[in-house]
């Protein structure tokens, strides 16, 4: 039985499109792609068909436990998907929001065949049913609030008029829970005088009652809007509550000279475009999950027609809490830090191991350093080729989309010598990459950055700037390590010197000749501070901590995506928004460490 | 003579499509949907063309009016305020005279077609191939000065378009 | 009757594109996923968006298909297969194909949401890059034929196939044909990436899949065009005319969706920058050769 | 002749009844249920009220404006394409000179900066 069903009972042409519902599956994944294939999961192999929109999707499926701000996210994903809708949970708990999942399963791939297999039989089974319920959440429900047409910074919870120009504000919808997205002088939000947004549903009204219309203030007009428009008036504007518009002196009737309304006094107070035309700009939200972007990124852009005129990004995956507050145990610490980052687990448990190893005064063994080593390239490999997958499926490029994941997901768990028999497949990716038509004008001159101290990794040595931390390490630097930089710090700079840093990974790991993830150190009951950098597949992450008596009690982490998130706004501004998109995926920015 | 009415039925019925398409134009808030009414407008005119078979001319009138329209739809969203007309805001001024202009120059269009000798009614319409060739002959011929003009008139209109872009992306650099 | 078999044709047409397209994507032949897709998507529901254009919205997805019909009306497919031989065939099927730009308007601005905005204007530079890369190349082959009856044009080539005689007008039209219909690395206007599905990111259920429908008929009409225009449409040695047709527009389409998968989305500054300063002259040079080539060599 | 242009109007006529048909077909599953936030325009996870119709900045005016006169030359050029052959080398030199003054126009454009991303 699926809880997203449709209603009805489940017969004649209903029986034959539930069961081609149920071959023909089509998934929204949450958190995104990136996230499924670092956990080893292929979808379409398993037989579900990838979807941009939740419009298009039958299935919503969550890979791994998300933060509450992204179980928000999903829970809105599932509300505007069309009916019969599906859940499919792998290897997560609750879920709230959202509702009970309709087949849960492990997080791997045999789970995920397994779950779909379930799924097929749930849809044939269940894709109708007689009694179906709403889906309802909080964040889903409207608050109306009261904003001036030529002041947008006047936002308010009553109607009234503009503080700054006397014109009567107008109602506009917010979503109920962001109620801190408007920091604003005349400003007062208080929740508890929203009640009227909560009287929504009427569904007495027929099917098309709409949940914004308990106002006194403009029920004739959306009430009117949207009957005429279901009538299928011609040419009739469906409703947008504005009330009416009193536009002070745009007021114009039929009276002489004052008849022409001045377009220089009408545009006056909009936004100028760098052309000097003005226009409206519009806040579109690109995220959490937007395929092609890293999953968990919110990336507000300001459109001006189809230029970013401004932006704003912050991460959803709420990954703020390392041990501040309490003492935690070298084991926990370790694995949660590695739990914090799925796109590069591995990194983040050496950072520990190392910071801790430090702390304590404890010397590990070249053998134990160069299994280090040799794991964290194939994991640079893994990530690298990740971000390809991802970047692929941002140019439309499904070719490289599907080759850099396949490829993902048999270095993986490779040991070396399979890692040695896919070195030629490396190359002929790298060979084709370069030989590909439109690739180089695509990328060329897109994000392009200058010398700065904020990059790290790839980004920075894109722009030349040779910030490795493994330069300085001993281990690598026996093995013959050179930092590779590129000069014109670009897109396809970052692309070329993650292109070259694979080759180089896939020599470190012949020249450590060994992959071997040793358990961390005993630290015993060691008391002190240290610190240590890692070159993470995103650059170089410092930790610093302290112990106290074996125990991890205070610990501070810089990673390279905080450092590069503030970069977006700009790179984006004045770009096209194909550009802008794909310079901020450029960065390669993992969602999952940045700590804001 | 049942093959004459049928003519008859279908290019009034596009004529009143044309027309009432034409109201909606100025009936609406819509900036869009003004545009695309007039899109519709001018297709029912190319529709009414091909019915009183001057295929070539329906045709290309039916192909240029959608291009045509849909950049005036774009330049009408780019520089008209509220233009998805969701304000109401009446976009009509100095009704009066406009309704007399109005009236006035539909008494003047329908007194020119009713007093006009447009002489005698053509028995049969050459076949819509010959029309076109017909019409490539007039071009390279007689015509030929007129056409060679459009191109000209042409030329100015591009002149006169790249002035008018690149002007206020001068200005602003200023 | 013609009618009727043209339409049927149509309709496999129409699912072997979608099967072949599939298979570009995926690697896999799967002859039956279009016929149950399509049957989900009728189970399915079809969402109004709130506050929309409610006439845009749902005139959209069958202009779209009806344009696309109109379009394959004058196309032979063997010498007395055809719907309507109108004297103005080839311009006919500009006239018919305009109206894919108008649909995708509709679709863009109906749903009143941002990511279908933006991409039914991008459809409509889209269209100022590929236009004239369709009409020029269009005007030559009819230079030949020395009729715009598509049927002659066809007749027109029995000696010498219109991709040899003018190979840069094909190469132009066959790149504004993709463009046309929207087909990767062209996708500017639906890009999975950019605009999450852009016209059609709003569509869901059945309306979306007439939207499919149209999208599918308009790639094999454009298909036939190009093997109308300058393949020799039916003709061909030993095997009969019908077949000709089918394998030439089978490999054209072919052609059409697998180029997208091997390249990246063009970005929509460099189209129409490459259109205008590359295209145009080049469609521009095409005519004035194909003029010299009819005079000395007729 | 006529009866062709019949049968594109049938063809019209007839494809909106199939899709009227398949819709018919399509409500028999039943209706759309309203919830709330679903007719809401999707946009990846956050729910995105604003109305979007506004001023749209199209950075493509220039190429718009130029294509507006080629548009209209396309005009003349299919009758001329149909009698070239017929007519000879006066069509090519009369094509040539028309041609040649919109190319004209399409470069002093070029010049002018209108063929770009405004």
């Amino acid at each position: 039985m699926i809880v997203g069903a449709r209603q009805g009972k489940l017969s004649g042409l209903r029986q034959l499109v539930a069961k081609a519902m149920a071959r023909e599956l089509t998934g929204f994944l949450v958190p995104g792609l990136d996230i499924a294939h670092a956990q080893g999961l292929d979808v379409e192999a398993a037989g579900v068909r990838l979807v941009a929109s939740p419009r298009h999707a039958s299935v919503l499926m969550v890979a791994g436990d998300i933060s509450p701000a992204l179980r928000n996210a999903a829970a809105i994903i599932y509300a505007q998907m069309a009916r019969p809708r599906a859940l499919l949970v792998l290897g997560a708990g609750g879920l709230s929001p959202l509702p009970s999942a309709d087949v849960t399963s492990e997080l791997s791939q045999p789970g995920l065949i397994d779950g779909i297999a379930q799924l097929r039989i749930a849809f044939a089974e269940g894709a109708f049913r007689p009694e179906v319920t709403d889906f309802d959440a909080p964040m889903l429900h409207v608050r109306v609030e009261y904003t001036c047409p030529m002041h947008p910074e006047v936002v308010q919870d009553e109607p009234g008029s503009c503080p700054k120009c006397g014109m009567t504000l107008e109602p506009r919808e917010a979503s109920a829970n962001d109620v801190d997205s408007h920091p604003h002088e005349t400003h007062d939000h208080h929740h508890e005088s929203h009640d009227h947004q909560h009287e929504v549903h009427n569904h007495d009204h027929g099917s098309h009652s709409h949940h914004h219309e308990a106002h006194d203030h403009d029920d004739h007009e959306s009430h009117s809007h949207q009957h005429e428009a279901e009538d299928h008036q011609a040419m009739d504007h469906s409703g947008m509550n504005h009330g009416d518009m009193d536009h002070g002196s745009m007021d114009h009737g039929d009276h002489g000279d004052h008849a022409f309304m001045s377009m220089i006094d009408v545009t006056k107070d909009l936004p100028r475009s760098s052309d000097g035309l003005p226009m409206d700009w519009i806040d579109v939200p690109f995220g959490p999950f937007f395929p092609g972007l890293p999953s968990g990124l919110l990336l507000t852009l300001t459109l001006d027609g189809d230029t970013v005129a401004g932006s704003s990004a912050r991460t959803l995956t709420e990954n703020v809490a390392l041990p501040h507050h309490s003492a935690l145990e070298p084991l926990s610490f370790v694995a949660r830090l590695s739990n914090m980052e799925p796109l590069a687990p591995l990194a983040y448990r050496f950072l520990a191991n190392q910071a801790m190893e430090n702390a304590a005064g404890i010397e590990i063994t070249t053998v134990t350093a160069r299994g280090r080593v040799g794991a964290l390239e194939r994991e640079r490999i893994t990530s690298h080729l990740g971000w390809l997958a991802l970047f692929g499926q941002q140019m439309g490029f499904g070719w490289l989309l599907r080759r850099a994941a396949a490829l993902q997901l048999k270095f993986r768990h490779a040991n070396e010598q399979a890692i040695m028999a896919l070195k030629p497949d490396i190359e002929s990716l790298i060979k084709r990459l370069r030989r590909t038509p439109l690739l180089k004008s695509r990328n060329a001159g897109i994000g392009r950055l200058v010398q700065d101290n904020a990059l790290r990794g790839p980004v920075a040595r894109a722009v030349g700037i040779d910030n490795d931390a493994r330069s300085t390490d001993p281990v690598y630097t026996a093995l013959g390590f050179k930092a590779i930089s590129r000069d014109s710090g670009d897109s396809l700079a970052r692309l070329q010197v993650r292109l070259d840093e694979l080759r180089q990974s896939l020599a470190l790991i012949d020249a450590a000749g060994t992959i071997e993830l040793f358990e961390p150190a005993n630290i015993g009951l060691a008391t002190g501070a240290g610190e240590a950098f890692v070159e993470t597949p995103r650059g170089a992450a410092h930790l610093r901590l302290t112990l106290e008596k074996g125990l991890v009690v205070t610990a501070q982490l810089e990673t390279p995506s905080t450092h590069h998130l503030t970069l977006t706004d700009s790179l984006t501004k004045q770009q096209s928004l194909g550009d802008a998109l794909l310079a901020v995926g450029s960065l390669d920015l993992s969602p999952w460490e940045i700590r804001q | 003579m049942a093959m004459i009415s049928a003519q008859t039925f279908f290019i009034s019925f596009f004529g009143l499509a044309a027309v009432w398409f034409g109201v909606v134009v100025f009936r609406t808030h819509s900036m869009m949907r003004s545009a695309l009414a007039l899109l519709f407008s001018q297709t029912a005119i190319g529709a009414m063309f091909i019915g009183m078979q001057a295929e070539f001319l329906g045709v290309l009138q039916i192909m240029m009016m959608a291009t045509e329209m849909s950049i005036m739809a774009i330049f009408m969203v780019m520089f008209m305020m509220d233009p998805g007309g969701l304000g109401k805001m009446d976009m009509t001024h100095q009704k009066r005279l406009s309704v007399i202009t109005g009236l006035v120059a539909f008494v003047a269009i329908v007194a020119v077609a009713v007093f006009t000798d447009w002489g005698p009614l053509a028995g049969s319409v050459p076949d819509s191939a010959q029309q076109t060739e017909d019409l490539g002959l007039e071009l390279m011929g007689r015509s030929m000065l007129i056409f060679e003009t459009a191109g000209l008139t042409l030329l100015t209109a591009m002149i006169a378009a790249t002035a008018v872009a690149v002007e206020p992306i001068k200005r602003n650099r200023d | 009757m013609t009618t009727a078999l043209i339409l049927l044709l149509l309709a496999v047409g129409a699912y072997l594109v979608a099967v072949i397209e599939a298979w570009t994507v995926s690697g896999r032949w799967q002859l039956a996923a279009p016929i149950t897709a399509g049957i989900a998507l009728l189970g399915r529901e079809s969402i109004v968006p709130r506050k929309l254009d409610r006439v845009f919205f749902e005139v959209a997805p069958v202009l779209l298909l009806i344009s696309a019909l109109l379009a394959a009306t004058v196309l032979p497919l063997t010498p007395g297969l055809i719907i309507t031989d109108l004297a103005t065939g080839a311009l006919f099927i500009n006239a018919a194909l305009v109206y894919v730009l108008v649909a995708l308007l509709m679709a863009g601005w109906g749903p009143n949401g941002a990511y279908a905005m933006i991409g039914g204007w991008r459809f409509l530079g889209q269209l100022i890059a590929y236009a004239m890369l369709i009409v020029m190349p269009v005007t030559a082959v009819a230079m030949r034929a020395e009729s715009l009856l598509t049927t002659q044009i066809v007749t027109s080539q029995a000696d010498l196939w219109n991709i040899l005689y003018q190979p840069l007008g094909f190469v132009l039209f066959f790149v504004a044909a993709m463009a046309l219909a929207f087909l990767p690395p062209f996708d500017l206007t639906t890009a999975t990436s950019e605009l999450a599905g852009g016209v059609e990111a709003e569509y869901s259920g059945v309306r979306l899949a007439v939207f499919r429908l149209g999208r599918l008929v308009l790639v094999i009409t454009l298909a036939a065009t190009t093997v109308v225009f300058y393949l020799g449409g039916w003709q061909g040695p030993w095997l009969p005319p019908w077949a000709w047709s089918a394998i030439k527009i089978l490999a054209v389409t072919a052609l059409m969706l697998l180029a997208g998968r091997v390249l990246p989305r063009i970005r929509e500054a460099d189209l129409l920058n490459l259109c205008w300063k590359l295209g145009i002259p080049l469609a521009l040079l095409n005519i004035f050769v194909v003029g010299l080539q009819v005079l000395v060599w007729p | 002749m006529l009866e062709q242009y019949g049968l594109l109007l049938g063809l019209i006529v007839g494809a909106t009844g199939f899709v009227l048909s398949l819709y018919a077909l399509a409500r028999t599953t039943g209706k759309t249920r309203q919830e709330p936030g679903k007719d809401v325009p999707a946009t990846g996870g956050q729910l995105s009220r604003d109305p979007v119709w506004v001023r749209y900045h199209a950075r493509y005016y220039g190429y718009a404006l130029l294509f507006l006169a080629f548009d209209m030359e396309m005009a003349f050029m299919y009758p001329w394409a149909v009698v070239y052959k017929q007519v000879g080398l006066v069509a090519l030199l009369d094509m040539g000179v028309f041609l040649a003054i919109l190319f004209l126009g399409l470069l002093y454009g070029w010049s002018q900066g209108v063929l770009r991303r405004q």
